[in-house]
């Protein structure tokens, strides 16, 4: 008796949850917004471009709290720390920079100055010596003015070993070298600049370089260039509770549960290009995880209905969204800089037509579809992502959708290979590895799976003594232009013991010599260069495997309004987000 | 019985005390078996008698090494087995057995009564002529069950039959000594007269010797060829079973006899009743242990401990400086033969 | 008693100890390098070597150690990367949060406490009273029914059962807010609104295993003697059940109520991840996974002391109930 | 001579056991084995249970054979089956003719085939850690209870300590490292590693109980005569704790056993739940059961087909404990 009664129980349940699964899945969702579209981008040089107030978004409205769900603690809020997507779009909202980008959230960007008057003089239009003019009329939360002294003295904190994890380009270029940090001791003299690095009067700031800079208005873009006056600065505890210059305060940070953003009434929109700032408040909600995150915002129940859910739909919910026009409409999709691709190692398989057959071989649409099809992955046959500047898309090795395992075996033509295919051990990345193998396989590679912890992944790959062959490895420039994909991912020369973000480790002098060649060119010339180079490199020696580049798809509630994904980093902006009343 | 025959187990000063400790300071100790003295000849029958708490199960344990002496020393057949370790022991085994009480316990539920039996034979890894399974079923038969009962289980046998299987263990190697710690005492009347009359025909067949411990007077009236009394860890009398039972010395022991109830001297004259209760063995009364029950205690008895002596022509040896005199109401019940 | 207790404590504390040597000695065989989580993207060699002694990374395994164990006592000075001095208790700085690791317990603590104490009541009333009254009737519809339920509920995932509350509750119904933690001065209400799904869930389980233990011990009383003289000297049945059957049935119930409740405060992984609600045994799990020994430290540390107090609790209970237990 | 109704009994059985020999067969030993098994057979709930049981052993064991019949490999994957965002076509998840409970979601792989071997390598790991656990906590457990004093206390507070170590951040810190440790980074970790480091790391944690039941026996049983008995005619420690006490304890050890191997099913699950359990090339009932909770909207058969089975394993092992228990229990009444 008992066991009949226990198995009715749990039949009864299982009855149900079969029961909502009579729909046909008749796969007729497979239409999505373009994201393969090109990129246009530029430099505004005229000082109109860089006044405010920002254009108005239509149908905003001022008020109420815009809440932003976040599963996992931002890990920096410090500027000069900031790193991360989030960080990076989160800190729009308490900080302003010396340059920024006007982004119409459809790829089209534009460097606009910040609190720069201009993006920036080339004053001997050698890229070696910058000049800014600061706005009038920028303010700190406490009423205080910008000035070139705050912004010089944010730049310089970045040299303390101290505040880890945020960008190192200025640094870097300021001192001449990577050990930027010993170079010039910031503890030691807090209140001199680093070399190069002067402020003739408060409203210049005067950048001077030993080689061109020729990307230093891009590289100023990002947060390292926030200012903060120097009786502020708490060192590391900036992180518990930074100092704004942007139109919000920070008024409550609980790590890992909730962040409070208040207005910060000194902030004049009439000297801001960009933030417009209409609700009152900002919170960031901690905690959730992605799909709980959509599931919230789907239901909209209570201050969920003003959210908007930073996680991205998961693969396994995109179903629900697209298969109610409703929802759908609440889902933004957009491509990110973040390009996938199958690492190989050319100090091991030193043999081109090897790497080609692989090239030939794999199944990008298998991989494609368990991440989500459209909404999370779209194919990739080049090494630079569509949303760099001077995209042409190209496919070195056209094999079809789903690869070619006859071609392949014909390029390797009868030699019998394997392969150490390694991955980090979290699902997703298994999954794909799984994938990778069977294609692999099928054009007669013999693959072994090596999992590692997923967090020791990255430091692993980036080792020159990586005993892999094959690897999946991601990269996101930190600003549309080719020159931060190509040379950084291919230039053999910056190899090293660790830490090599060339992961193929190809050292090919001919290559080297055109990444100079093309780097030294005026930045607007080289958008086309890079995207000619990104082929050559394709054909002669493929690296590595284009697999696909990361598409976000983004659900908020039915009162969040003006979110647009930002074209640069692939994360939500909330410059011009606003609260439908 | 010849008393010129070389004694098969000899006790000299044999003591047992169980330390009390609390927490890590011992505290005084329970001072069970505290002094004892006494012989068995081969074939001869010694009884171990006296309230429960007076050490006789103690005595019995120590006997056959299952509890270690305190001091003292046992001597089997010429070889002295106090300290022995289990190889020393290996041969006392063959020849020292015991029989429990409980027979509900003693058995091995989960073994078949042929693995019971044959178990001393396994341990020591003897196979006797003629294999295992016959020799069991002998001792099976020579206890009065049936051989057929080979590969049963004891939860299929009365009391009665298990406390036989109890014996046939007990005579598997062919022991020359046998300590019974109150055998019969968890049986039924009927039942322990049919245990105590196989005792007494394997006692005779066998030429066996026990240590038959009892606090039941007429078990051991019926069975013992000598008898000794204890009280609080000492043995206050011992001698043949006659005399013990005719002209009691000892006070106590004469206490114990009057209060066997017998059916044709009824009325309450014949009876000693003691007052007070047994003391605590932490810390006997000095002197003569009895005194504090004892009717005629003087002072002389709380200062000298009287030691085990013969006190007159009787042959038995009495603990007490003013022991009876004179025979005691002896039950008029005829006394059953007792074989030499 | 006073005996007992010090001798109880002092075995506690070396159970303590122990644990904390082995979840240090586990953290070095980790194969994470903490260090390098806290470097950007073109981090090099020189600058993690730096950061690393600063840590005290390469100091000897035995010091370090000596050192967290000393700063839980006395406090230590973490040096200028780590927020200074830091008083006693101090469970060290985080590699990974960057925030002294008693904020994240003063924060995450509570969290844990407010899921399994409530739930350890519901499962504990639910539970043993359900084992009560099928044992009492037994052999009855309701047993049957009871036996049934239990065992389907013993049977079932602690997720599946989350996921499909959440579904129903949360996302479908909508009636109840997200599982979030609310302290519960600030607002009872919601307090008890948002964690009621977790509480369910835990009590689902947990209540299934005591149903059928204290079933079992509760037959296993009522068919001792006292019980039945207890009756035949004509004592009111709800009398017998009440104060002396259950009194004795208790006393197991009891030990391993104590066991779980002092494991589950360690932190319900499961319970916690399901329902995306930060609590102790989520921190722990993020800890080990980023290779963040202060904080694998001091959770270990803490969900130990609550599994050894639990014991110690359970102990003294023993007593009071069962005078029989001599606290030697 | 009062007789009481038992020895009565005893008595005319051996009176009539010697002259009617049919008599004598009726009676023949009934090991207290024997007896159980008697009962178990009666018991409806154990034999339902027990079946199924079997048929999922069947099943674990046959894997080979029945993917042969059904024709489909656990990694084989169906990609045309899948829609562009990977969910599969047609009904109730993919189900179909050749995929009889339909396709994974994303990876297009047959769901059938991968639970038949996934239900092979969740009950390997429940059995061999079940078996790993008990025998460590019987062996603990008499020791323990039978020598008592320091070696008593030294095991029971072993046992403390492994109680208190947090089992999930032990597994979560060791099972990673692991194979790093055996496995340089270029060879591939066979299935039996992964599967052996799993069962070391439950064994680590699973014998506490174990050994605290046993050693609650082995501390009762020690008193008893028939071991005084076997002392007495001089058996060593090993006759007396395996052949005299183990047999006595058989009941708690077998019911402790079977109630080990579900909760070692839903530990492993967990593992997955985790991310720890078992590498994904591994076919694990945990992991796809993990994984398809968050399908719970969008494809909930495939939630279905692995949870109702999970189910079913765990809650037939719950059945046959308990009837065991209550088989193995003398007092118990049926």
């Amino acid at each position: 008796m008992r066991a009949r009664l226990a198995t009715a129980v749990g039949g009864a349940m299982a009855l149900v949850v079969a029961l909502s699964a009579c729909s046909k899945n008749t796969g007729d969702n497979g239409d999505t917004a373009d994201t393969n579209k090109p990129r246009s981008g530029a430099i505004a040089t005229d000082p109109k471009d860089s006044l405010g107030p920002a254009a108005e978004v239509p149908g905003a409205a001022k008020g109420g709290t815009f809440y932003i769900l976040r599963e996992s603690k931002i890990s920096h809020l410090d500027p000069q720390r900031v790193y991360s997507f989030a960080g990076l779009m989160g800190s729009q909202l308490y900080a302003r920079f010396l340059t920024t980008f006007k982004d119409d959230g459809k790829g089209n960007v534009t460097l606009v100055g910040d609190l720069a008057e201009t993006p920036g003089k080339n004053v001997n239009n050698d890229c070696k010596v910058w000049e800014f003019t600061i706005k009038e009329g920028v303010k700190f939360e406490d009423g205080r003015p910008i000035t070139s002294k705050e912004i010089a003295y944010g730049i310089a904190r970045s040299f303390d070993p101290d505040l880890t994890g945020g960008p190192t380009y200025l640094q870097e270029w300021l001192a001449d070298s990577p050990q930027y940090d010993t170079k010039w001791d910031f503890k030691k003299n807090k209140t001199s600049l680093p070399p190069g690095l002067t402020t003739p009067d408060p409203r210049t700031l005067r950048f001077e370089f030993n080689k061109p800079r020729c990307d230093l208005p891009f590289a100023v873009s990002l947060p390292a260039t926030a200012p903060l006056p120097p009786d502020k600065d708490t060192g590391v505890n900036l992180d518990n509770m930074p100092f704004s210059s942007g139109p919000y305060r920070f008024t409550k940070i609980q790590p890992g549960v909730e962040m409070v953003l208040e207005r910060n009434t000194n902030w004049d929109p009439a000297t801001d290009p960009v933030r417009h700032a209409y609700p009152d408040k900002f919170v960031w909600s901690l905690g959730s995880d992605n799909t709980t995150q959509t599931n919230r915002v789907l239901a909209g129940t209570g201050n969920d209905a003003a959210a908007v859910a930073t996680g991205g739909v998961p693969p396994e919910l995109i179903a629900k969204v697209t298969g109610d026009p409703a929802l759908k409409a609440r889902m933004i999709v957009a491509a990110t800089p973040n390009a996938y691709r199958l690492s190989i190692n050319t100090t091991r398989v030193t043999d081109l037509s090897v790497r080609q057959a692989i090239n030939y071989a794999i199944d990008r649409s298998s991989i494609t579809k368990n991440l989500g099809g459209p909404y999370g992955a779209v194919p990739l046959t080049t090494l630079l992502p569509p949303t760099t500047l001077g995209y042409k898309k190209f496919d070195a090795y056209p094999a079809g959708e789903s690869g070619d395992p006859a071609k392949a075996k014909e390029t390797l033509g009868g030699k019998s290979v394997n392969l150490v295919l390694g991955t980090s051990d979290d699902t997703a990345s298994q999954e794909t590895a799984t994938q990778v193998k069977n294609a692999l396989e099928k054009a007669g590679f013999t693959v072994t799976v090596k999992p590692i912890p997923e967090d020791g992944y990255l430091d692993f790959v980036k080792k020159k003594s990586n005993p892999w062959d094959l690897w999946v490895d991601s990269w996101a420039a930190d600003w549309p232009s080719g020159a931060s994909i190509l040379p950084v991912l291919f230039d053999g020369r910056s190899l090293k013991a660790e830490g090599n973000s060339n992961t193929s480790q190809l050292n090919n002098e001919a290559i080297n010599a055109e990444f100079d060649r093309v780097l030294a060119l005026d930045p607007a010339k080289q958008a086309e260069e890079w995207s000619k180079l990104d082929e050559k490199l394709m054909k002669e020696s493929a690296p590595a495997v284009p697999l696909y580049n990361e598409v976000v798809s983004v659900a908020h509630g039915e009162k969040a309004g003006g979110i647009f994904i930002g074209s640069i980093f692939g994360w939500p902006s909330f410059v011009n987000a606003y609260v439908k009343q | 019985m010849s008393a010129e025959t070389e004694p098969l187990l000899s006790v000299r000063g044999l003591t047992k005390h169980f330390p009390v400790r609390q927490g890590l300071r011992a505290r005084g100790a329970v001072r069970a078996v505290d002094g004892l003295d006494f012989d068995v000849r081969p074939g001869e029958t010694l009884g171990l008698v006296g309230e429960s708490g007076c050490g006789k199960t103690t005595t019995g344990r120590m006997l056959v090494r299952l509890l270690e002496p305190t001091s003292g020393s046992i001597t089997f057949a010429g070889r002295d087995i106090t300290h022995g370790g289990r190889r020393e022991l290996r041969g006392l085994r063959q020849d020292l057995q015991i029989i429990f009480q409980d027979p509900y316990a003693s058995l091995n539920p989960r073994h078949t009564v042929g693995r019971i039996v044959a178990m001393p034979l396994q341990v020591n890894r003897i196979t006797p002529p003629g294999g295992v399974k016959k020799r069991v079923q002998e001792l099976l038969e020579l206890v009065g069950l049936n051989p057929e009962h080979y590969n049963r289980y004891p939860h299929e046998f009365s009391g009665g039959q298990r406390q036989r299987i109890g014996i046939a263990r007990a005579l598997a190697l062919k022991p020359k000594l046998i300590v019974a710690d109150e055998p019969v005492s968890a049986l039924d009347v009927s039942i322990q007269a049919q245990v105590i009359n196989l005792l007494r025909d394997l006692q005779r067949d066998l030429d066996l010797a026990f240590v038959f411990i009892a606090h039941d007077l007429a078990v051991i009236r019926h069975f013992c060829h000598r008898v000794a009394v204890m009280y609080l860890g000492t043995i206050v009398e011992i001698g043949d079973r006659d005399t013990i039972y005719t002209r009691p010395q000892h006070p106590y022991t004469r206490a114990l006899l009057s209060a066997i109830p017998d059916v044709t001297t009824l009325g309450p004259a014949g009876r000693i009743r003691l007052t007070g209760d047994v003391p605590t063995p932490l810390n006997p009364p000095s002197g003569c242990r009895f005194r504090t029950r004892c009717w005629k205690a003087t002072d002389h008895c709380a200062t000298e401990e009287p030691a085990l002596t013969t006190r007159d022509d009787g042959g038995q040896l009495t603990a007490c400086h003013y022991p009876e005199s004179g025979p005691v109401g002896m039950p008029t019940g005829e006394p059953v033969e007792v074989s030499k | 008693m006073v005996r007992f207790l010090l001798k109880r404590l002092l075995l506690a504390v070396s159970v303590l100890l122990a644990v904390s040597i082995v979840s240090f000695l586990m953290f070095f065989a980790l194969p994470r390098d903490p260090v390098t989580g806290m470097c950007p993207k073109n981090c090099n060699a020189e600058r993690l070597e730096r950061v690393r002694t600063e840590l005290g990374l390469n100091d000897p395994k035995p010091t370090q150690y000596v050192n967290y164990m000393k700063g839980i006592f006395v406090g230590r000075d973490l040096g200028s990367a780590q927020g200074g001095k830091c008083e006693a208790p101090c469970l060290g700085y985080s590699y990974v949060n960057s925030e002294a690791v008693t904020d994240t317990f003063a924060r995450v603590l509570p969290v844990t406490l407010n899921i399994v104490l409530p739930a350890a009541v519901l499962w504990l009333a639910l539970g043993v009273g359900l084992g009560m009254i099928s044992a009492l009737r037994r052999g009855s519809l309701l047993d049957r029914i009871s036996i049934g339920l239990t065992l389907t509920f013993a049977s079932l995932q602690l997720y599946f059962v989350g996921a499909v509350l959440l579904l129903v509750f949360v996302y479908s119904l909508k009636i109840l807010p997200t599982p979030r933690y609310v302290p519960f001065l600030e607002n009872p209400i919601e307090w008890a609104r948002g964690l009621v799904l977790a509480w369910v869930t835990l009590a689902l389980l947990f209540s299934a295993i005591y149903a059928r233990l204290s079933r079992a011990q509760m037959l296993e009383t009522l068919s001792e003697d006292f019980v039945r003289t207890a009756r035949a000297k004509g004592v009111a049945k709800r009398n017998v059940y009440g104060r002396h059957a259950l009194r004795a049935a208790i006393t197991p119930i009891v030990t391993i109520a104590g066991l779980d409740v002092g494991a589950a405060l360690g932190g319900t992984v499961i319970t916690e991840t399901t329902f995306g609600i930060q609590g102790l045994g989520r921190t722990a799990v993020e800890a080990v996974r980023q290779g963040d020994l202060p904080t694998i430290m001091a959770t270990v540390l803490v969900s130990a002391l609550f599994v050894v107090v639990a014991n110690i609790v359970v102990d003294l209970l023993y007593a009071f109930i069962d005078p029989r237990v001599r606290l030697g | 001579m009062s007789l009481s109704p038992v020895e009565g009994a005893a008595l005319a059985e051996i009176e009539s056991s010697d002259q009617e020999p049919d008599e004598k067969k009726r009676l023949v030993g009934r090991s207290p084995g024997q007896l159980v098994w008697a009962r178990l057979r009666r018991d409806r709930t154990a034999m339902v249970s027990g079946v199924v049981l079997a048929l999922f052993i069947l099943a674990a064991v046959a894997a080979p054979l029945i993917q042969r019949l059904y024709g489909v490999s656990p990694n084989q994957q169906f990609g045309d089956l899948l829609d562009a965002t990977g969910m599969p076509l047609g009904y109730v998840g993919g189900v179909s003719g050749d995929h009889w409970f339909g396709l994974e979601p994303g990876l297009g792989r047959d769901i059938f085939i991968r639970m038949i071997y996934g239900i092979r390598t969740s009950l390997l790991i429940a059995l061999g850690a079940a078996l790993v656990t008990t025998t460590i906590g019987v062996v603990l457990g008499i020791v323990a209870g039978f020598l008592g004093g320091v070696v008593d206390s030294v095991i029971s507070w072993i046992t403390d300590v492994a109680l208190a170590l947090p089992f999930l951040i032990f597994a979560l810190a060791v099972v990673p490292t692991f194979s790093l440790r055996f496995y340089g980074p270029r060879d591939a970790v066979p299935t039996w590693f992964a599967v052996t480091t799993l069962i070391v790391v439950f064994a680590a944690f699973g014998w506490t109980g174990t050994a605290r039941l046993v050693r609650g026996q082995v501390v009762s049983l020690r008193e008893r005569e028939f071991v005084e008995a076997a002392r007495a005619s001089g058996a060593g420690l090993g006759h007396m704790l395996f052949r005299q006490l183990l047999p006595n304890i058989w009941a708690p050890i077998l019911v402790a056993f079977s109630l080990a191997v579900p909760s070692y099913v839903t530990g492993e699950a967990a593992l997955s739940f985790l991310g720890v359990g078992l590498p994904e090339s591994v076919p694990s009932f945990g992991r796809m059961i993990y994984r398809s909770i968050d399908y719970l909207q969008t494809d909930p058969a495939y939630v279905f087909f692995p949870g109702i089975t999970i189910f079913a394993l765990v809650l037939a092992f719950n059945l046959f404990g308990d009837a065991l228990r209550d088989a193995l229990d003398p007092k118990s009444s049926r």
